[in-house]
């Protein structure tokens, strides 16, 4: 088990390597220049061109990708050209309400979509499904973006229940911070649910007539027990992964979200920063989420043991 | 635990009386079966039906989805205009439907490819666990890659196109499908029906296509449908940024992407366009869901009344079908 | 806090909304008009403008021009402090007018070789090459890259390099900076005003608000909203189509400023169908530029043509016949004529825009509608900002048009037919004669005959067409107490009623 | 079509009604329905009434409380009876807690006591164990313990003991004996095995094509059967001391191995004969699973030889490694130690290319056959896999057409080519699995148990079948089973296992009736006889019962 861990955490650094090279490259690849963004349209190429080399970019690129790698190795990802602070402490700050976020949205997502998706399979054609799956159609369809106006349409502008936009942190003012947190939180759930409500559905059917089912009922489980104990278990391979996968895409598919609710989260962070070429937050913030993938799929490769004992990830 | 029938305990404790039952013979061949059921017929209908108005009604009908005329924007439906225009006062009704072959077309291909991809990848990894480590490596290295750094990138190394953004989208996607089909791979394995085909000498393909596959389409189908409908927003969000689908075309994440900034003055763009895409991918859901019964007879839980599809086809061919229609 | 309500209980704070924060605060260097309205606060100048665009002492306490117009002295006002605590004194101007005539866009041509010297402790001199009209105007103009003055120190900390140390002598300080979320000026208890009546962003500054906070908010819909719903209380920009929106809106009071020409810029590729000067006449005269602005902004009320190349406030100034008449001539027949004639074949032709600026890509969209209507095979292309003007500065063989929103200019050799690095690179020997021409002009008199000629050679060689000025909303609450002055918010007038 | 049909039965407090009848005769669907269990897409008519409610028109709730509580139900096929997630611990204890077991220390010991009386060795160890650790027989025993954990009022066993050695089975009767005397619960008891009917049932019904034909007291049925189906079922009983059909017609190429009586001795392979079809030399075989736990050495040390042509018995106490064995030999376990060579390869090392070109020349019948059919695939999709697999020639309609060949071997009637697996009754699956194996015309079978699920009637025909085929054939055989009877019939000779070890192997005559080691004559001595009146005797002279339940009856 240890052994596991510890073999796949090792494989980390490959990827982290490799994701690190493409990353590098595909910005590089990009038009578009950083010097130019900081001096704004009217700069002339002289200026362009002085800001470009004190900030190192007429460097190879070769050099520069060494010079970046060797200062992540010491735990030195550089400066943003933008934020006036260093990488680190960006990411730092972003990090924190996007993760607040992200697990609100997933929480508002399991609460819901669990029981639902199960209850919807159980009865597979009724009118709760239909209603459910009509739900979920929505959700899934209805981009982000809209959903999340029409929040702000209802509750902030209509109802005046809750603030439009901005962040407080639920940690320095609980009450102010939640209330910032919950439309964007419903908008980010929203899409979240509808594709953990779907996949649980389908896992809960393909499980839902196996004999052990019937033998189980026999002896007289409740129904509801048998559905959220029995059958939940042996279709959660796929809910965990889609959990999984959610939890991770929130930390960077919340962009549109964030960018809305003007959450200043990872996500807005790295789209502001693609948009001026910030280089180093962008490389930072992509490692940083790579990692995340990377720990939560270990994380969920290690449950599929747990939840199933047939299944050996990582064994031959 | 003592009985709870005193009453009757010396009579009959359980009594069968008069018991007959009837399981029902499936239906045989599988345009039966597809006629019988509605919900896949439905969807291949409105889809195909979606299909021929957005690539005949154009041309028949003339509809020039690119005329503009800035004094009549953002106008509310009318009978010139049934779906009203959007902010350069061109006409909806035809950037809806000419709009249609350009997202279906882009929302398919990433479906199908990334689909058929994530399930060859996420079959293929349960069969070694070293391959199994590689590809998902490089599945979580690639769901790390942000869309829009990807497609910006593309765009400057090879130009916009459709296909570089089929290209980008398809890459966003798979490492996700192909995780989730992993995981329900994973457990099929496991079953001992995949041991007695081994048994029978199986290979890896045989395996993989004959009895991984179908038990893993359940959650494929979920996946892809969902991949349809992210497809077709996010690639207006692309095109936004400059890959993909080139700028005055129409595509319906476009126009609603353009609605987005015009919600109070012209909120039918966002709700007419919303309004097609649901019924699309309502349909694909209805096609999926189908399509997953006719492999898996046992979760098929609907029997009795033929769909008006069996029944209409009934009507057209009576001596085929009628035997089927009156049981 | 600095996000609630608006807040009874605080009615000294004012919660500014806008899209982006600035790239960098440093008031010489950025070109971006919202540094200038949040530093117009922190920082000032030598002279400034009154409400008759005058030019009036700031800092300094008076200045003269000598009469071959080659010297200016300006004595300084004493006992102004920095934020920092430090005293004015001629070094500082001296340090921060000659970093500015180095590092600063708009300095570059009208300044060239010019010098700054210390007289004494309060008296420095300015010497310039050639006399010139643009110098005062230069001076006392604050918007973009203008030339504010910091201490000596901070100069020597950054050279010409962004400064990240904000301190200047203004009514107000940077209190804050939360990086794309918020800056935060407050008032600066120790501002000496000047003893004259406000007038423009002359005279006293008599600070009433505590505090202006400027928020960052990348959404347009989320900026209205936040405004509608007494989030915020004023944005210098609302949505085009915020105008008809809000109009009805008790709440707010909304009004417009122009923020500058659109122009269709030709590129004169070598083998590109513009190099031929007839086809951009064809262009010219193609094109219908009411449809256009009117896509562009939304409103007929957010836009006005103006045919020659300043903007209509500038008009009084700039005024002139030249091309008056062929303007906006909507002739596509002669239009087709013009294009047999430059031998035009139907090649496919690039129109390159971005769609960061909406009022840009708007104008693109119909205008290629035309220019198929006349025949011209155009192909759009529309890129995120970063690509677009990469592509726009460094590959000009890549496309053939361009469309691209300018901010308002302080003179005509700001704009970008007269700019021989940018845009379509028309670089000749007759334009840098003009312009040299046109820069020593003496008097604003001088310089306007000179700019009929100018105008000309815009309608002769073409090198760009006009589409329009567009004009922003801005909306502020109703219960505030706002000036306007040239396209900016005057904070220290402003208060709550 | 009617599965059932006008099926009427009386169960009578303490009574054991025992239901025989042909395999697919609508057994399993009348007991299920019995508890309102039904498999989707069914019709029903009629009622069935479980102490004076009538089940088909229960409420859910109450539905819910008859079942475990007063009728709980044995299936028949323990491998999908049993979560492949939970432990089994946590599944047994599960129905207590639904019918208000509320104590967790509670739970725990009276399932821990439930497995110790149904046999499971080290039962406090196991519980934490998931349905795949055990062997087929364990598996059956625990969805035992679960229906009688909770003690209900009537109990339909459905063929509780297929998967069990002789040995347990007796047990296992005695425990259904106990609670039906301890508690006076009502038996409903499915099987086919007319030893156990003897043994333990008060009543016969007998069903036939989803009818039932005959209902009688078991003397009465024994001594006078009143239908011809009854009679014919009754004569195509096989028995211990039957011997083979025609002992002297083993192949000529096949060792009689008589020295090879004992296990001590290694096996020496003949040294002119081709190599033997199967090797096993000192082979030990473990499982692992999980991180961190202590392997299981399911087998060890055993050696045994196969010549081609040969059939050779395995049986042995449940549990004991028979399917562990079968499994090394189709490549499916590695072996921990020693030699095994399968059809002159060593399967260690193998490449895989090699290992699939081999496994084509063995046909494999898997012990629970309901877990080995994909239910996405139709009967003849199932048999016709393995010719696809290996493009046999002749296309889709050859395949066809031998599919229905097979599955006519086997006694299934063409109609049920399209139907799926799980529309087909336990023994009919088993059958497929038989023609599955027999597709390719295997040069060596592997048999675990084909034949548990049959009644005696089509047993027989299928063991016909199966003899024929092999000597037709000559193909190798290893055939795992717990019926004497039908090893008998089958063998050349016979191994014994116990505990993972080879305890005896020789000659089939041999073995079974002159048995050296003492296990196996416990084997033999515990054989039920199919006579009522012999068992009861038989059972009088044993030792009157030793109390399994004891323990549980304190509590
Ligand atoms: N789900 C189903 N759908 C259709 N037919 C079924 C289904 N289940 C069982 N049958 C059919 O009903 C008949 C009776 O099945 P049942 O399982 O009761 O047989 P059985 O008497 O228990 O046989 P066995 O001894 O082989 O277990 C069989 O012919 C079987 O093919
Ligand atoms: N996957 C496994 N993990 C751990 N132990 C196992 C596993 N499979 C089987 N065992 C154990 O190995 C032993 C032998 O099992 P096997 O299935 O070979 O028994 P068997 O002789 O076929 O018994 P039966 O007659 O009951 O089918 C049993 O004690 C069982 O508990
Ligand atoms: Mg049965
Ligand atoms: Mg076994």
């Amino acid at each position: 088990m240890l052994r596991f861990i510890f073999r796949r955490l090792l494989s980390l650094l490959p990827v982290l390597f490799v994701v690190s090279v493409v990353i590098f490259s595909l910005i590089h690849l990009t038009p578009g220049d950083p010097a130019r963004a900081i001096l704004g349209q009217n700069a002339t190429n002289e200026q362009v061109a002085a800001l470009r080399e004190s900030m190192g970019l007429d460097r190879p690129l070769v050099e520069q990708y060494l010079g970046w790698v060797g200062g992540v190795l010491t735990g030195d990802f550089g400066d943003s050209y933008f934020l006036r602070k260093s990488v680190t402490e960006a990411i730092g700050d972003n990090a924190v309400p996007t993760i607040q976020l992200a697990v609100i949205a997933i929480i508002v997502a399991i609460v819901l979509s669990v029981p639902f998706g199960t209850l919807a399979a159980r009865f597979r054609g009724g009118r709760l499904d239909r209603s459910v799956m009509g739900f979920t159609l929505i959700g899934m369809t209805v981009p982000s973006f809209v959903l999340a106006l029409a929040l702000m349409v209802v509750f902030g502008l209509m109802l005046r229940w809750l603030p439009i936009s901005g962040y407080v942190n639920p940690f320095e003012d609980f009450a102010g911070g939640i209330r910032t947190l919950i439309m964007p939180g419903i908008a980010l759930g929203a899409i979240t649910a509808a594709l953990i409500t779907r996949t649980t559905r389908a896992a809960v059917l393909d499980v839902l007539n196996a004999d052990y089912i019937d033998a189980a009922r026999s002896r007289g489980v409740a129904e509801g027990r048998l559905l959220f104990s029995h059958t939940l278990k042996n279709a959660s391979l796929p809910v965990l992964t889609i959990i999984g996968l959610s939890l991770g895409g929130l930390v960077t598919g919340a962009a549109v979200t964030e960018t809305i609710f003007n959450i200043p989260g990872l996500g807005q962070l790295l789209v502001t920063s693609i948009a001026r070429r910030d280089y180093p937050v962008i490389q930072g913030v992509i490692l940083f989420v790579t990692l995340i993938y990377l720990l939560t799929n270990l994380l969920i490769d290690l449950l599929y043991g747990i939840v199933d004992p047939r299944v050996r990830v990582g064994k031959a | 635990m003592a009985p709870n029938s005193p009453a009757t305990t010396n009579t009959a404790a359980p009594s069968t009386t008069v018991l007959a039952m009837q399981p029902v013979a499936a239906r045989d061949s599988l345009w039966r079966r597809m006629l019988g059921n509605t919900g896949l017929m439905t969807g291949i209908v409105v889809v195909l039906v979606i299909f021929v108005v957005s690539y005949v009604l154009p041309p028949l009908l003339h509809l020039d989805p690119y005329a503009v005329d800035p004094a009549n924007r953002l106008a509310p439906p009318s009978a010139a205009h049934p779906f009203g225009t959007d902010n350069f006062g061109r006409d909806l009704f035809a950037r809806i439907v000419s709009g249609a072959s350009t997202s279906l077309l882009v929302g398919f291909v990433v479906a199908l490819v990334s689909g058929v991809l994530g399930a060859i990848i996420g079959i293929a990894a349960v069969f070694n666990s070293v391959l199994d480590q590689v590809l998902m490596r490089i599945c979580d290295g690639l769901m790390a890659i942000p869309a829009i750094l990807l497609a910006v990138a593309l765009t400057a190394a090879l130009g916009p196109s459709v296909t570089n953004l089929v290209i980008a989208l398809t890459i966003v996607y798979t490492p996700g499908i192909a995780r989730l089909v992993r995981s329900r791979a994973l457990a099929v394995t496991s079953e001992t029906f995949v041991t007695a085909s081994t048994m029978q000498g199986a290979g890896m393909l045989h395996l993989m296509w004959r009895h991984i596959l179908p038990n893993t389409l359940s959650v494929l189908v979920v996946q892809s449908t969902f991949t349809f409908a992210e497809s077709v927003i996010t690639e207006a969000a692309m095109s936004f940024l400059g890959a993909g689908v080139p700028a005055p075309q129409a595509s319906w994440g476009n126009i609603l992407y353009d609605g987005k900034s015009v919600l109070m003055q012209a909120p039918q763009m966002i709700l007419i366009t919303s309004g097609f895409l649901i019924v699309t991918v309502l349909a694909l859901n209805l096609i999926g869901d189908g399509l997953r019964d006719l492999v898996d007879q046992r979760s098929r839980s609907l029997v009795g009344k033929p769909g008006v599809f069996a029944r209409m086809a009934a009507v057209v061919t009576p001596g085929r079908f009628r035997q089927e229609v009156k049981r | 806090a600095a996000s609630g309500d608006g807040g009874d209980a605080a009615k000294d704070v004012v919660n500014v909304v806008t899209p982006a924060q600035p790239s960098t605060l440093d008031p010489q260097i950025s070109t971006e008009s919202i540094m200038g309205e949040i530093t117009g606060s922190i920082y000032e100048t030598l002279v400034v403008t009154d409400e008759n665009l005058v030019p009036q002492p700031m800092l300094a306490e008076s200045f003269e021009r000598s009469d071959d117009g080659l010297e200016y002295t300006f004595v300084l006002r004493e006992g102004v402090k920095f934020h920092d605590g430090s005293e004015l004194t001629a070094s500082d101007v001296v340090d921060s007018m000659n970093r500015w005539t180095r590092v600063s866009i708009a300095a570059d041509g009208a300044f060239d070789g010019s010098e700054w010297t210390e007289v004494d402790d309060y008296t420095v001199k300015l010497t310039v090459p050639t006399a010139s009209f643009l110098h005062l105007l230069y001076l006392s103009d604050i918007g973009t890259s203008y030339p504010a003055i910091m201490p000596s120190e901070v100069i020597e900390e950054f050279g010409d390099e962004p400064v990240q140390d904000i301190v200047g002598t203004g009514p107000y300080t940077l209190k804050e900076w939360d990086a794309d979320q918020r800056i935060v000026i407050e008032k600066w208890d120790d501002y000496q005003s000047v003893d004259a009546p406000s007038s423009g962003r002359a005279g006293a500054k008599d600070a009433v608000l505590n505090e202006v906070v400027f928020s960052f908010v990348p959404d347009a819909a989320t900026r209205t909203m936040g405004m509608q719903s007494g989030q915020y209380d004023v944005t210098p920009e609302l949505p085009f189509d915020g105008l008809t929106q809000f109009q009805e809106d008790p709440n707010l009071v909304l009004g417009t400023y122009t923020i500058g020409p659109i122009n269709l810029v030709y590129s004169d590729r070598a083998g590109g169908p513009f190099e031929n000067v007839v086809n951009r006449q064809a262009v010219n005269t193609a094109l219908d530029r009411d449809p256009i602005m009117l896509a562009s902004v939304g409103s007929e009320e957010l836009y006005d043509l103006v045919h020659h190349n300043m903007t209509e406030p500038q008009q009084a100034i700039w005024d002139t016949e030249v091309g008056k008449a062929e303007f906006n001539a909507a002739d596509t027949a002669a239009a087709k004529a013009l294009l047999a004639e430059g031998g035009y074949a139907g090649e496919p032709v690039t129109l390159l825009v971005t769609r960061d600026y909406t009022e840009a890509y708007n104008a693109a969209v119909v205008v290629a509608e035309q220019l198929k209507g006349i025949g011209v095979d155009v192909k759009l292309e529309a890129l995120e900002w970063a690509s677009y003007f990469d592509k726009y500065k460094e590959g000009r063989d890549e496309w053939d048009l361009t469309i691209i929103p300018q901010g308002t200019v302080t003179d005509p050799t700001q704009t970008v037919g007269f700019l021989p690095n940018r845009a379509g690179y028309y670089d000749t020997p007759e334009l840098h004669d003009l312009l040299a021409r046109f820069r020593a002009a003496p008097t604003q008199d001088d310089a306007t005959l000179i700019f009929d000629e100018m105008q000309q050679y815009i309608e002769t060689y073409r090198p760009l067409t006009r589409l329009g000025d567009a004009h922003n909303v801005y909306a502020a609450s109703k219960d505030l107490e706002l000036p306007v002055f040239n396209s900016h918010f005057v904070w220290w007038n402003a208060s709550w009623k | 079509m009617h599965a059932v049909r006008g099926v009427t039965l009386e169960l009578q407090r303490g009574e054991i009604l025992a239901i025989v009848g042909e395999s697919g005769s609508g057994k399993t669907l009348t007991a299920r329905a019995a508890l309102g269990l039904l498999p989707p897409r069914t019709r029903t008519g009629g009622r069935v009434l479980l102490g004076g409610a009538d089940v088909l028109q229960a409420a859910p709730e109450a539905l819910r409380s008859i079942r475990g509580g007063e009728a709980a139900m044995i299936f028949q096929e323990p491998s999908t009876a049993l979560n492949p997630v939970f432990p089994i611990g946590w599944q047994l204890e599960e129905g207590l807690r639904a019918h208000g077991v509320t104590e967790p220390a509670e739970r725990r010991r009276r399932t821990v006591e439930m497995l110790r009386a149904v046999g499971i060795p080290d039962p406090e160890r196991r519980l934490g164990d998931y349905p795949h650790q055990f062997s087929g027989g364990q598996k059956q025993r625990i969805v035992i313990a679960m229906a009688l954990a909770l003690r209900p009022s009537v109990i339909i066993a459905d063929e509780p003991t297929t998967a069990l050695d002789v040995t347990v089975q007796a047990e296992i009767l005695d425990l259904l004996r106990e609670c039906r005397d301890d508690f006076g619960a009502s038996i409903v008891l499915i099987t086919h095995n007319m030893g156990v009917v003897a043994d333990i049932a008060d009543r016969v019904a007998v069903m036939y094509r989803g009818e039932l034909v005959e209902v009688a007291p078991v003397d009465e049925l024994f001594r006078s059967p009143r239908e011809a189906y009854t009679r014919q079922l009754l004569a195509a009983v096989p028995r211990l001391g039957g011997g083979r059909e025609e002992p002297d017609a083993s192949p000529a190429s096949a060792p009689t191995g008589a020295s090879d009586s004992t296990t001590s001795t290694a096996v020496s392979a003949a040294p002119a004969a081709p190599a033997p079809a199967v090797l096993l030399d000192g082979v030990d075989i473990e499982y692992r699973s999980g991180f961190g736990t202590k392997p299981v050495r399911a087998v060890r040390g055993v050696s045994l030889q196969i010549a081609r042509g040969e059939v050779v018995g395995l049986v042995g106490e449940s549990g004991s490694g028979k399917s562990t064995i079968g499994r090394a030999i189709g490549g499916l376990e590695t072996v921990a130690a020693g030699r095994l060579e399968v059809l002159g390869a060593e399967l260690r090392g193998l490449p895989r290319r090699r290992l699939r070109e081999l496994r084509r020349r063995i046909g494999f019948v898997f012990q629970d056959p309901a877990a080995s059919f994909n239910s996405f695939m139709t009967i003849e999709d199932c048999v016709i896999e393995p010719m696809r697999i290996h493009r046999v020639p002749g296309g889709r309609s050859a395949h066809r057409a031998r599919a229905a060949e097979l599955l006519d071997a086997v006694e299934l009637p063409g109609s049920y080519a399209r139907r799926y697996p799980f529309e087909l009754s336990g023994g009919q699956r088993q059958r497929v699995g038989l023609a599955r194996a027999l597709a390719l015309d295997p040069e060596l079978v592997i048999a675990d148990e084909p034949t548990s699920a049959l009644d005696v009637s089509v047993q027989a025909r299928v063991l016909d079948i199966f003899t024929s085929l092999q000597r037709e054939l000559g193909f190798a055989a290893l055939f795992i089973s717990h019926d004497l009877a039908v090893v008998e019939l089958l063998a050349d000779r016979v191994g014994v296992l116990q505990g993972g070890e080879l305890v005896e192997l020789g000659a089939t005559e041999q073995v079974l009736h002159a048995p050296q080691h003492p296990y196996t004559q416990q084997l033999i001595a515990a054989v039920p006889v199919p006579d009522p009146e012999v068992q009861r005797l038989r059972r009088r002279a044993e030792d009157p019962g030793h109390p399994l339940l004891d323990a549980e009856a304190i509590a």
